[in-house]
């Protein structure tokens, strides 16, 4: 066995008072794909910020090669860590965010085209479309997380950290990441990679490593390991049946949301669909679909041309978000960090900025604010040691979490739930399935978008198929499987808009 | 001993050249005065603005229990009632150059006469061109003196046949001077006169004049006596041929006198009035004080 | 951004909690150097005028507060003020005749200055939101504009309230309750209901998520234009609250009056540790930021010793230090 | 915030576009207006008088392109220039008797400038980054600071630079190459080297990045406190340019010189289509937001129609409109 390339010994970090890693040893060799897991909030992101000079350890000490190095070191060591959280500029462009920092120069001067030309390259070979010329802060978040990905590839490196890449990934993109992965590690690239996707652990890796609220749990091959017993090691106890039974509301039950024909310019073409009571919606699609343009349009994010919108059979105005909350519609957006949730405040405040009005018309309630939070940090499982922490410092399953709360403080008879499980372990994405499952049951309407297929189809009692910007097809009972939605959603089947496949 | 007596002085603070001129000489006097008068203190205050003025009065009175203030009012509405809340506590109050509203309050009045500042030079600059021509006119900071050396001014050639063919703010400042006659002479083919009213901006003009290289065709009238222009008009230059005196030396002078009179107990009459002199190549000598930075 | 700034977030009830302390050290600090430097510092006399004179600019940042804290700035204020100022001297002055120089005239001119400063404090945030523009252009525009207006209005000279109607007004500024001068009152009145409104309104939460991150806040169903918009409403509002009793002070208005105000209104609200980029606000802060303003003057002239020149350096010096002595106190923690 | 403005997602570039073509209208529009105000306005004598009058902020705009970029804000460069212009004076009045009067003395002036405006612009950009105090309390302080040190220099009044020396010096301002005054040609040489720097070369950028997200900077092994290190100090270096300039014209300085050049720096850089935020840097667009200024002004001077009192009114009318118009553009893509 090749000895390591890079290795940690008796890790420990606290945070003030909160102890977060407990004396962890972590190693990774070259050549070699070693997946990190662990439930939110184990620890995972900070051992590996650690690992990449982001934080200083408490204890231990970090080798690279054999030879001990110290925070500052790991840059030119060649050690690069693609952060959980984006961790680009979002006012430059594209090539200056891949260059930033190790700019290539002519004399004194940049070597643009050779900087342009290389970002076009590196985005070419992970088959992403972006112009390297583009703002950031133009991009989706999948288009943004290749972008990181690009920038960690365009260096000479010796490890590769992954701080769950594809969670913002459908599985095209994820596909291209491997064939990346696969590459580097004929180089003799060390990769280590976190997920909570254990399928994706399972392919890519060769060693697992599992967390546990901060102490090392085990480490061994991955081909001693079923997804079940990763599960097991992760959460501590066997993990059965993810998706709870459908069970679909009547075929009569009335239908409280109906959209037609909605236009957002430059994004979604004439799209119409139902929303019945107590009915679980998937909406599948590549990315670039426009299933979060849709809604955003659906809820006055953006603008709309054309189209109607009825609650419940009546007509309604949806100029804002306001107006939807009104109308007892909420969405749960895909951009956690960028229009979810204030980083810097604290989570009671982020809890409750959407429904602030629930909490005291004139004066607000923090009474009852704290009340809401205790409730909330209860029913969402929310794991942070101590609640005066700003949103920011939850690990990022945790932040995915509070989000959802927020969502649900407005009591919504509609919710509609973007990437609902992005960041979540598999252990809490059961809970949520669970959650979503009662909601239905409670005769709320729930809209999810995921570009995770499993998800759509262990959820959905209806599956609203979207491609580059129109509907292909609203999927039922049996032909809610992986092959029909593909066709649907690559074109190959089902132009002819609202045609209901079932079988 | 002699207990002593405390005399505040309250002044603007140098934000153009007279003001500047103005603390200089309050400056000296403090000294000097300190020197001849072992009894005297002076306690010297300058304010950027009309109420941290009314703030230093209060200030003058409440800590330093002053038994005298020297004041040259910011502006003389705003300054009129805290000045009078001074006198109202039994001090003694000498006014300086800008008038309060309610003169029933000084006991001692210090004034340069801004009319008729306005007046002389609106004489002069007539006489000079022979009752008729085209003049411009760069005013100072909108103030009540500016107004009262403007309007003076522009009542007394009313009836000649000056014309006046520009007027706009120059804020008494050099590169506003140069600035605003740098516009004048692209927009007036034909100027025979400028009136600067003050020293600093008559200074910013001469630049504009000789860029232009029109000195032949114009002179200019500045205003309050700097070395400078005091200078020239001495090497009789042609461009600038005479000043009118506002000379920021009257603080000294109203120290002085308040001062002699709170140790010596020497009388003084009411007002003291300092007339707007013409400086001409003649006079000049008189009115040259090299080192004053004024 | 800075919110992310993961060392910030580490500790962050350390870094607020100095943010929210610092300007109450500093002013402690500079209280015991007034003592120092001269015993009667702490007459209550002196106290009283200091307080009194620190209403103006102490009201009118408690607006800047929160038009900061929602991630803006308004350069417009000192004009703003002057322009109020002229406005209320003219219309009591003309309603003299009618109305006679009692009260009656007086809250004419009070509703009159209200009227324009509120109307002024929309225009700006209407300019901001609809026309989307730089709110630092916006009042640098409006900051000229009224300028000159009132200008304009004293025909270069000063507009100055007729002396009986100014008897009927003068107590407003020198009179007061209990030996507490009505400015000083009005201050705290308006600093409590601003802290109150910042930290215990949803009004105050939507500005200050606006100024953290705005898409956040559309997200979360605020209506960040009418936010942003009463924000500077209030800003009028104040500014109209500090005319109402600066009036009876000096009785008059001219194109200087309120020069510069701006300037010392943003630095009371910075030095009081409300962030420049927005997100956080400090009612409280601000309020000691502006005696600490007020406080430097004062001391300056507790001593006669330094060159009347170099009251400016020593004024930089101190904000500077007393800012540096809560940063170094945060890095301390 | 605006950043993902929803309309504007699809469309990267266009809202950036305007930004950088809207100061250009902006300019053309108001160019046209003088025209048909007077044509004298375009005379070649009135041009580069307006052109050569522009350099001073022009210059110092540029430098502040950077430090705005970088997300920080510098209020001191209008007293820095003062200062500089106070001390060059002093300095070469006193160097007169060895070094004749010649241009050796007047070398020697422009290094002690140079020497004293760089240490000013280290000396803001030190409190700011190892101080950690915000940029707006620094130079407000070191502001007052210079400000009251050039008082302090002139005694109040006025330094005036030795008639024979200013003889030597006095045509790098009036003089010229083909017509073209010195002024100009530097303040377009100091644009065009500013605009190579921030767009051609890796500090450009980590001024954007650190504007932008300091974080990601940091992360991105940019030296932060460094770069924003070298911004102030490359402001002082603008600074001192703009001095070297201005002295020759008047020969003197006092209390007043360069007094609200900060503001009209800052105005420039907006109007140019930086943002005040950070994260942008246009530095061509700024040298339009200075001609703007100055034509504004210039154009109002050359006509006689309005009462004196309004033209801060105009003013601020025009800078508004101004950029409403770039705006207005922006939305009608
Ligand atoms: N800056 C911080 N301040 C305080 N606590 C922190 C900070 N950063 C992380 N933590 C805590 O450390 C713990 C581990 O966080 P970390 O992000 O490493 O979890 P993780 O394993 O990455 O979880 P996830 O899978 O959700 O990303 C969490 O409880 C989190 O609240
Ligand atoms: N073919 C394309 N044309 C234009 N933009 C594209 C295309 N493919 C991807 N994109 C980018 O993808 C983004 C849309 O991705 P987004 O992830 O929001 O789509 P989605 O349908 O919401 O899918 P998901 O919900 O999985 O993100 C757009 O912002 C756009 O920048
Ligand atoms: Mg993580
Ligand atoms: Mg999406």
């Amino acid at each position: 066995m090749a000895d390591p390339l890079l290795s940690a010994e008796g890790i420990s970090r606290r945070f003030g008072p909160v102890q977060v890693l407990f004396g962890v040893d972590f190693d990774v060799r070259a050549g070699e794909v070693h997946a990190l897991i662990g439930e939110n909030g184990a620890g995972k992101s900070t051992l590996m910020k650690i690992l990449a000079g982001y934080l200083e350890a408490t204890e231990g000490t970090l080798r690279f090669a054999g030879r001990p190095y110290g925070a500052g070191g790991a840059e030119d060591l060649g050690i690069v860590l693609i952060h959980q959280e984006f961790n680009l500029a979002e006012h430059l462009t594209v090539e200056e965010n891949v260059f930033l920092g190790r700019e290539l120069r002519r004399g004194f001067l940049l070597d643009r085209r050779a900087m342009r030309e290389r970002a076009h390259q590196v985005l070419g070979e992970l088959e992403c479309p972006v112009d390297p010329a583009a703002r950031v802060r133009d991009l989706s978040v999948s288009e943004r997380q290749m972008v990181e990905i690009a920038k960690a590839a365009s260096r000479d490196l010796r490890v590769l950290i992954m701080d769950e890449p594809t969670a913002v990934l459908t599985k095209s993109e994820s596909a291209v990441l491997f064939r990346l992965i696969r590459r580097l590690k004929d180089q003799g690239v060390a990769v280590v990679y976190i997920s909570h996707k254990l399928d994706e652990v399972k392919e890519i890796s060769d060693r697992v490593t599992v967390l546990r609220d901060g102490h090392l749990i085990a480490t061994q091959s991955t081909g001693d390991l079923d997804q079940d017993a990763m599960a097991q090691l992760m959460v501590g106890r066997a993990i059965s049946d993810m998706y709870p039974p459908k069970d679909p509301p009547p075929a009569d039950a009335p239908v409280v949301l109906s959209v037609e024909g909605v236009t957002v310019p430059g994004w979604v073409r004439d799209a119409s669909f139902d929303l019945r009571r107590g009915e679980i919606l998937g909406f599948a699609g590549l990315v670039g679909a426009g299933r979060t343009e849709l809604m955003e349009g659906i809820l006055g994010l953006r603008r709309r041309t054309a189209g109607t919108i009825s609650r419940d059979g009546a007509r309604v105005r949806i100029r804002n978000v306001g107006d939807a909350t009104a109308a007892g519609i909420a969405y749960l957006t895909e951009d956690r960090k960028g229009k979810g949730l204030l980083l810097g405040k604290p989570l009671r405040e982020n809890l409750t900025l959407l429904a602030l009005g629930r909490f005291g018309r004139v004066l607000i309630d923090e009474r009852a604010e704290e009340a809401a939070l205790e409730r909330a940090v209860r029913d969402f499982d929310i794991r942070v040691r101590d609640p005066g922490v700003p949103a920011g410092a939850l690990s990022g399953g945790n932040q995915q979490k509070l989000l959802l709360a927020k969502t649900m403080q407005v009591e919504p008879s509609i919710v509609i739930i973007d990437e609902p499980t992005r960041g979540i372990d598999v252990g809490t994405k059961r809970q949520i399935y669970l959650f979503l499952h009662d909601l239905a049951r409670r005769g709320i309407a729930v809209v999810v978008i995921s570009s995770e297929m499993a998800e759509i189809i262990g959820l959905a009692h209806r599956v609203v198929v979207m491609r580059s910007g129109t509907i292909t097809g609203i999927l039922e009972g049996a032909a809610i499987e992986e092959n029909e939605i593909v066709r649907h959603a690559t074109g190959l089947k089902g132009t002819d808009r609202n045609a209901v496949v079932s079988a | 001993a002699q207990e002593t007596v405390k005399m505040g002085v309250s002044i603007p603070a140098a934000t153009h050249g007279w003001t500047g001129g103005l603390n200089w000489h309050a400056q000296q006097a403090e000294k000097e005065l300190e020197e001849r008068y072992p009894t005297l203190d002076v306690v010297l205050v300058s304010a950027s603005d009309a109420a941290r003025q009314a703030n230093d009065l209060e200030d003058l009175v409440s800590i330093h229990n002053i038994d005298a203030l020297v004041i040259l009012p910011f502006e003389s509405a705003p300054l009129t009632d805290p000045v009078r809340q001074v006198k109202d506590q039994g001090k003694f109050v000498t006014v300086v150059d800008r008038g309060l509203t309610d003169p029933g309050i000084q006991d001692l009045y210090v004034a340069g006469n801004n009319p008729e500042m306005g007046q002389v030079s609106a004489r002069y600059i007539e006489e000079k061109l022979g009752g008729e021509g085209k003049i411009v006119v760069l005013r100072g900071i909108p103030t009540v003196i500016d107004n009262q050396r403007v309007d003076a001014f522009m009542k007394e050639i009313e009836d000649s046949n000056i014309e006046v063919l520009g007027m706009e703010y120059a804020n008494w400042n050099r590169d506003d001077g140069f600035r605003v006659m740098q516009d004048f002479l692209a927009r007036f083919p034909e100027i025979d006169a400028v009136w600067a009213q003050d020293d600093d901006i008559a200074l910013g003009v001469i630049e504009a004049v000789q860029q232009a290289g029109r000195e032949d065709e114009m002179f200019i009238l500045g205003g309050a006596g700097m070395k400078d222009i005091i200078r020239r008009v001495m090497d009789d230059d042609k461009l600038v041929p005479a000043d009118v005196l506002y000379p920021p030396a009257m603080i000294a002078e109203a120290m002085e006198i308040t001062a002699r009179h709170l140790v010596e107990g020497e009388p003084i009459e009411k007002e003291y009035i300092l007339e707007a002199t013409l400086v001409t190549p003649e006079n000049a000598e008189q009115y040259y004080y090299p080192d004053s930075p004024f | 951004m800075q919110s992310s700034a993961p060392d910030t977030a580490r500790r962050p009830s350390a870094g607020l909690d100095l943010k929210v302390y610092g300007p109450f050290l500093a002013l402690a600090a500079l209280i015991l150097l007034g003592v120092l430097v001269n015993p009667v510092f702490l007459s209550p006399g002196n106290i009283i005028n200091v307080l009194t004179r620190t209403a103006f600019i102490g009201i009118i940042a408690v607006g800047m507060t929160f038009v900061i804290t929602t991630g803006n700035i308004d350069l417009s204020v000192g004009s703003m003020a002057a322009f109020a100022a002229g406005v209320a001297i003219v219309a009591m002055n003309a309603l003299a005749g009618p109305l006679g120089s009692g009260w009656a005239v007086v809250l004419a001119g009070v509703a009159v200055a209200l009227a324009f400063s509120l109307a002024a404090g929309f225009l700006n945030g209407i300019l901001v939101t609809k026309g989307r523009i730089e709110a630092f252009i916006v009042t640098l525009g409006t900051m000229g504009i009224f300028r000159s207006l009132v200008t304009y209005l004293a025909d270069g000279g000063t507009l100055t309230l007729d002396s009986t109607i100014r008897a009927t007004y003068r107590p407003v500024y020198y009179g007061g309750l209990f030996g507490i001068s009505y400015p000083i009152l009005l201050f705290f009145a308006v600093a409590a209901v601003g802290a109150l409104i910042m930290y215990r309104t949803p009004f105050g939460r939507y500005c200050a998520a606006i100024g953290s991150n705005e898409d956040v806040a559309r997200y979360s169903a605020i209506k960040v234009d009418r936010v942003k918009l009463l924000a500077f409403v209030f800003q009028g509002l104040c500014v109209a609250l500090a005319v109402i009793v600066y009036v009876p002070r000096l009785g008059s208005a001219s194109a200087t009056t309120g020069l510069l105000w701006e300037l010392e209104a943003i630095a009371a609200v910075i030095i009081g540790g409300t962030m420049l980029k927005g997100g956080h606000g400090r009612v409280w802060g601000t309020v000691a930021g502006a005696v600490i303003l007020t406080l430097i003057d004062n001391i300056l002239n507790l001593t006669g010793a330094i060159s009347v020149y170099l009251n400016g350096a020593i004024q930089g010096v101190i904000i500077i230090v007393a800012v540096l002595l809560q940063r170094s106190g945060a890095s301390r923690r």
